[in-house]
């Protein structure tokens, strides 16, 4: 079964790396967090699985401790950046001056 | 092996962007990275002894506290040296300058 | 190999299309609010089928606990950003595709 | 299943490198910090595939929790998110740079090469049974290389100085978007913190986890909950609070290092009865001031001396 898992857990590192094409692109800052919120859940998956492959259950700890802080980011991202940053000026403007 | 390779090319890269980085706040990213080259080494040559050399592990937790704490002065040297920001002297107050 | 084995492997392989299709939805979708639509969704439900079918295969109550405490943290953290994303977002008028 | 293995390391390989050139080397500033971010949340992962998870579980909480804050504030008070042109100074001679490059690479496999491989791994299992404890991370860093620790904690505590003797902390801007959710997380999530940093400080002993983890676990609990908006809770005339906690890690140690001397000891050499529990107060002590001393790193300056919540929204 711990073959399965390793296949399971190489898969979610691809989409990561698959994922890594939005942090590419952006194109505003908004869509590079998106991409960094999917990939702390992402992490989250392949830490679980890889304490069932190595059969070491405290790396369910660290996956409890990145849980825990993925909040943190978003929130920081959201009230110390965004929130200080001038709203765009038209309509036309794509919403985010910053890249 | 794979890592040791990685903690290489990680070092070069950090090495050149500490060197030729435009911006302080990329300098200090460049050092970030740096610094996790260097940690990456000391743990991936850990990992050849029999049994695991802990020793390594636990500098590399101090230097990654030391790391934290001195990324933090550097960012606050860095705002505190920059310009305020264009928008109004009500950021200037916030600020408390 | 016993029955919870396998019933915690499909468990875990039923939470895989769901993290393909967030990414999916991360690279494809046109604007910030479909493209937290898609993340805040179906990672979460990704995430709450590996817990589960992991928490099935250790058969072991404080691992299943564990699993469900680091899942509840996820939905907390990603339904927070969420809300503070999308009420920023509008509050800084960056228009909702196809409005 | 080797081969798995194989693809999932240079994956993860390809990905640090990707993520550092971006953090290094690609313009928009914005975007060099959420690469690093993404870079610290891959480290952890590598840490773990490297059977380091002691220091994994500090990377998932310092590097991918409070280091992403620290940076992510920073860059929301500078005046000029973005660089004019290429990130780099374009006086880049490759001549130069391929071949010094390259020669510090062999360099560094060369030192690789040479090291000592088998380490320090069966003296430290040696001498285990006498550190009173049983994780041997621990047992290094709060006995066998206690003084080390005690630098550490010592630098921590120089650069919250440096921070606080650089005037007092800049206030917040007025919060653009009132939401119901942020002092809720707040409220939610600050036991939750507060939990699982007991919990990481109890399983130090015999398990990966301990006194750094703690610490930055609470730490970065902490920086949400000033995010929040959550009243901070070191209330107080002259920040008294602060500066006991602060100093007591480094306090602490140096009373240990000292006092085994009365006890007829070497510098640093604890009785082999009391370690396990000089160990756990340290870790205690050390724990509290590497939380406080994220928070007052995160804080940016010295905070008031009377902290009300009226006149830290105006």
């Amino acid at each position: 079964m711990t073959e399965l898992f390793t296949v399971l857990v190489g898969l979610l590192l691809l989409n990561i790396v698959v994922g890594l094409a939005r942090v590419l692109r952006g194109p505003s800052a908004i869509d590079r967090m998106l991409a960094s919120e999917m990939f702390s859940t992402s992490a989250v998956a392949i830490l679980l699985l890889m304490a069932f492959i190595l059969d070491k259950h405290e790396l369910l700890d660290v996956a409890l401790v990145l849980a825990l802080l993925a909040a943190l980011t978003v929130v920081t991202f959201v009230i110390r950046v965004w929130s200080e940053l001038e709203a765009p000026k038209s309509d036309n403007d794509p919403g985010d001056t910053l890249k | 092996m794979i890592y040791l390779a990685l903690a290489g090319v990680l070092f070069v890269i950090g090495l050149h962007g500490l060197f030729l980085a435009g911006h302080p706040l990329r300098k200090i990213l460049s050092l970030n990275v740096l610094s996790a080259a260097v940690f990456l080494l000391l743990v991936a040559l850990a990992r050849e002894a029999d049994p695991l050399d802990a020793v390594p592990h636990a500098i590399v937790l101090t230097g990654i506290v030391v790391s934290v704490s001195a990324t933090a002065v550097a960012l606050v040297l860095l705002v505190r040296l920059s310009p305020p920001k264009r928008d109004s002297k009500e950021v200037t107050r916030k600020e408390g300058r | 190999m016993s029955l919870n084995h396998w019933l915690g492997a499909v468990l875990v392989i039923s939470g895989l299309p769901f993290f393909f299709l967030g990414t999916l939805g991360l690279l494809r979708f046109p604007d910030v609010y479909t493209r937290l639509h898609a993340l805040a969704k179906s990672d979460n439900v990704a995430l709450g089928f590996v817990c589960l079918g992991l928490a099935v295969y250790s058969g072991s109550l404080i691992t299943g606990l564990k699993l469900l405490l680091i899942w509840l943290l996820m939905l907390v953290a990603s339904a927070a950003g969420a809300s503070l994303i999308g009420r920023t977002a509008l509050a800084r008028g960056i228009k909702p595709w196809g409005v | 299943m080797g081969g798995v293995v194989l693809v999932f390391d240079v994956l993860l390989a390809a990905a640090l490198i990707w993520l550092a050139w971006q953090a290094t080397h690609t313009p928009g500033l914005f975007r060099a910090v959420i690469s690093f971010i993404i870079f610290g949340l891959l480290m952890a992962l590598a840490w773990v595939r490297l059977e380091a998870p002691d220091i994994a579980l500090a990377e998932a909480a310092i590097g991918a929790g409070a280091t992403g804050a620290l940076l992510l504030s920073a860059l929301g008070r500078l005046a000029v998110t973005d660089e004019a042109g290429t990130p780099w100074q374009e006086r880049a001679d490759l001549t130069f740079w391929i071949p010094a490059g390259l020669a510090l690479l062999g360099l560094l496999t060369l030192a690789a090469w040479y090291l000592p491989s088998p380490g320090l791994g069966q003296e430290v299992q040696a001498s285990l049974p006498d550190s009173g404890v049983q994780n041997p991370v621990t047992a290094v860093l709060l006995n066998f290389r206690a003084f080390d620790t005690l630098l550490e904690i010592g630098v921590l505590l120089l650069a919250t100085i440096a921070i606080w003797s650089l005037g007092p902390m800049p206030m917040p801007g007025a919060q653009a978007i009132i939401s119901p959710v942020l002092p809720a997380l707040g409220r939610i999530l600050f036991p939750m913190f507060a939990l699982v940093s007991i919990y990481l400080l109890w399983r130090g002993s015999h398990a990966p986890g301990g006194a750094f983890s703690a610490g930055a676990v609470i730490g970065a609990g902490g920086i949400l909950s000033i995010l929040a908006g959550a009243r901070p809770w070191l209330t107080g005339s002259a920040y008294g609070p602060w500066r006991v906690l602060l100093s007591l890690g480094l306090s602490a140690m140096l009373a240990v290092a000292l006092g085994v001397i009365v006890l007829g000891q070497p510098f640093f050499a604890y009785p082999t009865h009391l370690a396990g529990t000089i160990v756990l107060l340290l870790e205690l002590a050390a724990g509290l001031s590497i939380a406080m001393s994220l928070v007052a790193l995160y804080l940016a300056g010295q905070p008031p001396t009377h902290w009300d919540g009226e006149s830290l929204r105006q």
